[in-house]
């Protein structure tokens, strides 16, 4: 039967009654109506592309249970351009057609943004590594490594066309 | 999901002991998540009770037991395992094999037990409930066939593909299981047997204990997998040796194999060819020949990898672990 | 880039970016209507059988279950990928005489959520007649192999519909014919034959297909969809409802990649079917697996060339049989059938061509368009048979490309009129920026 | 061991074939405003390939305005948006595209009228530019794009009626036809796009896995509208290329998929993501606007090949069978070493 819990998410705490069964994914979407965060791979972990940060650390919302998501500082695409401004990472996607369909992009942007809060300065290798479980079809990925690289102050292989 | 479950988050391991007593066969512990969500999305597994003991305080620690190892809590997740200084430093292959697991977003909450314990995989077994519902239970769902091989008696495919667990295995480590009837510490490499690992009902993980590694002692675990993120191991080694090195000797040698058979395994032939050799490419040729040999009556197929396949590239990984180790001594 | 332009050719960022990178676009799952209702689709429990009962009465009487819908509440009428000539109707919206593959479509469920579709999902019983299925599209060329399609609907763009056998599963075949392929092998100093396999690629867009639909009283339909068509969505509804075109308007909500998987009608028809059985607006979302078992994937191909050509590197004559693995429904493979030929006769300039191109129903999930619509395929194959060419004449690479590249202004075999034409410049570029006279060591290092 | 080798394959791929129905239509609505602001109803069809974007950059350079002064509706049904065939093909930009030019072109042709007479000079000798409408070769006789649509709008002294202004267009490809049943014969293509390929990969000899170091892709894209959205196109079609020739493979038991899901069906992810380095040659195609053609698919089309004949050059094996995996590499190298032991034993 449904619970009464409150979550803090992008700074705001709001209650909310889940069933134990449903996934922070889901009570985001359905319940919270943040539909900026996606499902594409039937919350089975395996695309990226329901990455939140949960607690400085991006996590996949498809894998976490809202009972977990209690007392948790929980971040998500809504919450990512403060003040009327775009994020860097935001603004280097668009700046870079880092984005193309745009479905993974808000998984893409958190995972980012957990490592950028970590480590301002990341290495090729370190960003790869933080967007290696966000998958994306569309742009090869390319122009989303030489934004990162250019948030990170460093130039992408062959430096910007 | 579907499915609903009576919901539990108990403030105690005893008081999680004793719901695991009460609902047996009917409830599941509930750690990280990362193994367990998706079986009960697929409808794989569909526990009445959900006994989830993230919030259970004392279980993530990574203590440094001074002169007698280290203890590791079952809930210290994954990506804490591989930022860890001291396991950096002083297990480095722990280290090394948790930083392959999935990828970054699954490692900040799977947990170091749960990676032991996830369920063995296959196929046809791991599939949804949709995919299923048309088909006749398998053997591990207590039908009569295995449609990995159709002729067999028995579930043939189950799959343990767990990074950490054969480098624990090398590591000799130790894992405490608590249940109703007091604890037990087992040797983790006795821990799996083919159709499942030996945590009863009852009992949970809490807590791995790895022993210090003799000085000059160097771990290596490879994996190798098609896609360089976002995948389970094809075939994964662990390789511990003890180094002389004045003379390049080989004093010891530890060899696990994970992922190319149902449970992770010691190539023992190889480990005592080594033993006491001095360790030129010649010799390493030699020991991945005795590897494969070991590897091939071991080896089965899984999804789109042949046996075959797996046993060549086991030759491969011990070649590589072999020669990583030997420029870690250095 | 020219600067006689100031707009054209400049590093401008996407109209919709900021949407997309603050996650307010609205993609298809993220549209949400008062009183909405989730639909999903019951599919096949064989690869191949005939439907001889279903009963939804336990799915109906599951509270929360608002409609169930069968066959029976469809117009019943076959569609196709409308084709000028040689349009096939062999799809229908709910499969009423048997099912062809394990994505097909039996019976269609809308309820108060999800779970509860699920429920109901399981307690429709379906009776089959389980039949001899058949996977290999050579197979399922050979006489007595089993039919996936015993007759369909066979228009010619003109003359309306007629109903036809189909034998030995052949869906189509489309010719390519041009000069004289005897005489062009006669002339030949080397004939080159070969066999190549590609396999089936789902589109794998993140965002899987879905679409939303609402009924108002006057029975206007609007239909949110994933669409990259909305225009042709609309004018197959019409073919497969039998509803005037005038009551349905398709909006196309931000699309979450498609590639030419969202060329095709998925769940529009039930989700209006269910809409309008139920009077509130109906989502239906394809799950990922759905995707893969239920959607349109690349054409498995099979392809035997057979090329000729002279000392100096001309190419002389083509000759080529395609087998496309249609699948359970011909949807785009008429196009692509032709279109594999036209490429085959237009990528290198060559007078005698003699293709033929057989669409070939089979028990697999079926094909469609995907990004290059069959012509990745050919030019695996034919590419392939170039770089064969070039080794038998122990010539260069690019050099044999270049004596073959068609120049603009002139036609193609078949007729294929190569207008603004940089293949040349393309090849010399592509060789000259990775430097291939260094890299390329020659044959005989072979 | 590891060895490289390089390899190059070409393509042709039509921009929109004339098969679906003897049309190849679009058409396109181009509202301008008293402000010098711009609002486009297009028929194009956003999947993420940026055909909005194309849309108003083309729009703002017929018009002679700036790129930011044109909005493009993205959220219309075929109620309000103008009628087309869709976002196939390749054809967004070649088509689409061109049908948003000739709507501006519409608009742009009106107002100059208004424009020549405060300008007192000829409609046709006048130009627009970056808001500006002027003299050609003489930018100082110039009167703001803003000023010139509110004198069309609300100053009867130019066209002796206060219009509000807007062009429209419906287009079709010139020259395109259905090809005949029987021959296949005709000029189906509504345009053509050309392209090579050369792949520069690593085989390894003992895992047989196969690693594209690099992949250059000369395309000629007739006239580039926007560099970053075409790269952006043709490096995702060379990744699908890559996943579909070396990682995904889809497996079947008699029809029924065994990995329905992004675990066992591999696409690939940014640690298998191959350099691409893409060289745009500009022709000029006469019928896309500016001289554009649409570059969707063909980044696609030649990857496989290249790969295979890259392969060939490395060592010495060549498939006629995808995907072209690990397991089949290593099957073929062996294979080819017991061929050549056979040989050296004859001779």
């Amino acid at each position: 039967m449904k619970q009464l819990i409150s979550l803090n998410v992008n700074g705001e705490v709001c209650d909310v009654a889940v069933e134990p069964n449903k996934t922070l994914l889901e009570v985001l979407r359905n319940e919270l109506q943040m539909t900026g965060t996606k499902e594409g791979c039937g919350g089975l972990g395996q695309c990226g592309a329901c990455t939140v940060i949960m607690d400085g650390k991006a996590v996949n919302s498809c894998l976490v249970l809202a009972m977990d998501a209690r007392d948790k500082e929980i971040l998500t695409i809504e919450g990512v351009a403060t003040g009327g401004k775009l994020h860097p990472i935001q603004q280097a996607f668009l700046d870079h057609w880092a984005i193309q369909c745009g479905f993974c992009v808000p998984g893409i942007v958190l995972s980012a943004k957990a490592l950028f809060d970590e480590n301002p300065h990341p290495t090729e290798d370190e960003i790869k590594t933080a967007i290696a479980g966000n998958l994306c079809r569309c742009t090869g990925y390319a122009k989303q490594k030489e934004a990162l690289l250019a948030v990170a102050g460093r130039q992408g292989k062959e430096g910007e066309k | 999901m579907r499915k609903k479950f009576e919901y539990f988050e108990p403030e105690t391991i005893e008081e999680a002991i004793s719901l695991l007593v009460k609902y047996k066969g009917q409830a599941r512990l509930f750690a990280g998540g990362t193994d367990l969500l998706p079986l009960m999305k697929q409808e794989v597994v569909s526990p009445q009770y959900l006994v989830n003991i993230k919030k259970t305080p004392g279980l993530d620690y990574i203590n440094p037991d001074n002169g007698k190892g280290l203890k590791v809590g079952a809930l210290t997740t994954l990506h804490a395992i591989e930022t860890s200084p001291v396991i950096r430093e002083k297990f480095g292959i722990l280290a090394q094999a948790a930083s392959k697991v999935g990828y970054l977003q699954i490692r900040n909450i799977g947990s170091i037990a749960g990676n032991i314990c996830q369920g063995y995989r296959c196929w046809y077994y791991n599939q949804s409930h949709d995919w299923r519902k048309f088909w006749a239970p398998c053997y591990k769902r207590g039908g009569d066939i295995c449609y990995a091989d159709k002729g067999a008696k028995r579930c043939q495919n189950m799959v343990l593909r767990s990074d950490t667990a054969p480098a624990l295995i090398a590591l000799g480590a130790k894992v405490k299981l608590v249940g109703e009837d007091g604890e037990r510490v087992i040797p983790i490499k006795d821990f799996f047997e083919k159709t499942g690992n030996r945590l009863r009902g009852d009992e949970i993980l809490t807590e791995i204990q790895i022993p210090d590694q003799p000085p000059h002692a160097c771990g290596v675990y490879l994996r190798w997998s098609p896609r360089r993120a976002l995948d389970y191991p094809v075939a994964g080694t662990a390789v511990i040796m003890e180094m002389d090195t004045e003379n390049s000797l080989c004093r010891n040698i530890k060899i696990i194999f994970g992922s190319v058979a149902p449970v992770p395994f010691e190539v023992d032939e190889a480990e005592d060819f080594l033993r006491g050799k001095k360790i030129d490419s010649d010799i390493i040729d030699m020991a991945a020949q005795i590897v494969r040999d070991s590897v091939a009556t071991k080896a089965i197929k899984f999804g789109d990898h042949s046996a075959d396949y797996k046993t060549t590239m086991a030759g491969i990984l011990i070649k590589q672990s072999i020669e990583d180790c030997l420029k870690l001594a250095k | 880039m020219s600067d006689a332009f100031s707009v054209v050719g400049k590093r401008v960022p996407q109209k919709d970016g900021v949407d997309l990178v603050t996650g307010v676009g609205k993609f298809i799952d993220d549209i949400v209507l008062p009183k909405m209702l989730y639909g999903k689709i019951l599919r096949s429990a064989h690869a191949h059988a005939r439907i001889l009962n279903i009963d939804t009465s336990k799915a109906e009487k599951l509270p929360g279950v608002k409609a169930v819908i069968t066959a029976k509440d469809t117009p019943r009428l076959r569609y196709g990928v409308a084709q000028i000539y040689d349009e096939i109707r062999d799809e229908p919206v709910l499969t009423d005489d048997k099912v062809r593959f394990y994505g097909d479509r039996v019976a269609a469920v809308a309820a108060v959520d999800v779970d509860t579709v699920e429920e109901a999902l399981d307690l429709i019983e379906v009776d089959y007649e389980v039949l001899p299925a058949v996977f290999d599209p050579e197979e399922a060329m050979k006489p007595g192999a089993p039919k996936v399609h015993e007759r369909f609907y066979k228009g010619d763009g003109v003359h309306g519909f007629k109903e036809c056998e189909v034998e030995n599963n052949i869906c189509i075949t489309k010719r390519v014919l041009a000069g004289d392929v005897e005489k062009g092998f006669k002339e030949s100093d080397v004939i080159l034959e070969g066999r190549y396999t590609a396999h089936g690629q789902e589109h794998s867009h993140l965002e899987t297909h879905g679409a939303v639909a609402a009924v108002d009283l006057m029975g206007n339909i609007k239909l949110w969809t994933t669409t990259q068509t909305p225009f042709t969505i609309r004018r197959d509804l019409v073919k497969m409802l039998g509803i005037p075109l005038g009551k349905i308007d398709v909006i196309g909500t931000k699309c979450g990649g498609a590639f030419g998987g969202k060329n095709e009608v998925t769940v529009e028809p039930h989700a209006i079917l269910l809409a309008q059985k139920t009077g509130r607006p109906v989502k239906m979302i394809y799950s990922r697996e759905e995707e893969f078992i239920a959607s349109t994937i690349r054409h498995p191909f099979i392809f035997y060339s057979k090329i000729g050509v002279r000392k100096d590197g001309k190419l002389m004559a083509k000759q080529g049989k395609a087998i496309l693995n249609t699948g359970a429904y011909s949807n785009h493979g008429v196009g692509v059938a032709y279109l594999t030929g036209a490429i085959f006769a237009t990528l290198y300039r060559v007078e005698n061509v003699n293709y033929e191109g057989f669409v070939v129903y089979t028990n697999c999930t079926y094909g469609g368009a995907f990004r290059g619509y069959g012509n990745p395929q050919m030019t695996f194959a034919i590419e392939t048979e170039m770089d064969r060419v070039a080794e038998t004449l122990n010539m260069n690479p690019v050099e044999l490309r270049l004596i073959n590249a068609p120049v603009a202004g002139e036609k193609s075999a078949c007729g294929i009129l190569v207008g603004s034409c940089g293949l040349k410049d393309c090849i010399a570029q592509a060789a000259k920026t990775v430097g291939w006279e260094n890299k390329w060591k020659g044959w005989e290092t072979r | 061991m590891k060895k490289r080798g390089i390899g190059i394959a070409s393509l042709v791929h039509p921009n929109s074939v004339r098969y679906y129905y003897d049309s190849e239509g679009s058409s396109c609505f181009v509202k301008v405003h008293d402000d010098g602001t711009v609002s486009v109803l297009s028929g194009a069809r956003d999947m993420g390939q940026g055909a909005l974007t194309i849309v108003a950059q083309i729009v703002a350079e017929e018009l002679g305005v700036r790129y930011e002064d044109v909005k493009v509706a993205d959220s219309g049904g075929t109620e309000e948006l103008p009628d087309d065939l869709g976002a196939y093909a390749s054809r967004s930009t070649f088509i689409s595209g061109r049908a948003a030019q000739v709507a501006a072109a519409d608009a742009k042709q009106k107002l100059f009228k208004v424009a020549a007479k405060m300008l007192d000079a000829n409609p046709e000798d006048i130009v627009a530019r970056d808001r500006k409408i002027f003299v050609k070769g003489s930018p100082e006789k110039s009167v703001n794009f803003a000023d010139a649509v509110y004198a069309h709008m609300y100053d009867p002294k130019y066209t002796g009626h206060t219009l509000f202004l807007m062009g429209q267009s419906s287009i079709d490809v010139e020259g395109s036809e259905v090809p005949t049943r029987e021959t296949g014969y005709g000029n189906s293509f509504c345009g053509n796009i050309f392209g090579s390929h050369v792949a520069e990969v690593e085989v390894d000899t003992e895992t047989g896995e196969v690693r594209i170091i690099k992949q250059t892709a000369a395309l000629d894209v007739g006239r580039v509208i926007n560099p970053m959205g075409t790269e952006g196109q043709i490096e995702g079609a060379v990744l699908q290329g890559y996943g579909w020739t070396l990682l995904e493979n889809m497996i079947w038991e008699e029809g029924k998929t065994l990995n329905p899901n992004f675990l066992d069906y591999r696409i690939p992810t940014v640690f298998d993501a191959p350099e691409v380095q893409v060289v745009m040659v500009e022709s000029h195609e006469p019928q896309g606007p500016f001289g554009a053609k649409g570059v969707g698919e063909p980044g696609m089309v030649p990857v496989a090949a290249c790969i295979n004949n890259a392969i060939y050059n490395a060592v010495g094996v060549r498939f006629n069978e995808l995907p072209i995996t690990p397991e089949k590499v290593l099957k073929a190298l062996k294979e080819k070493e017991e061929k050549d032991k056979a040989k050296k034993e004859e001779s």
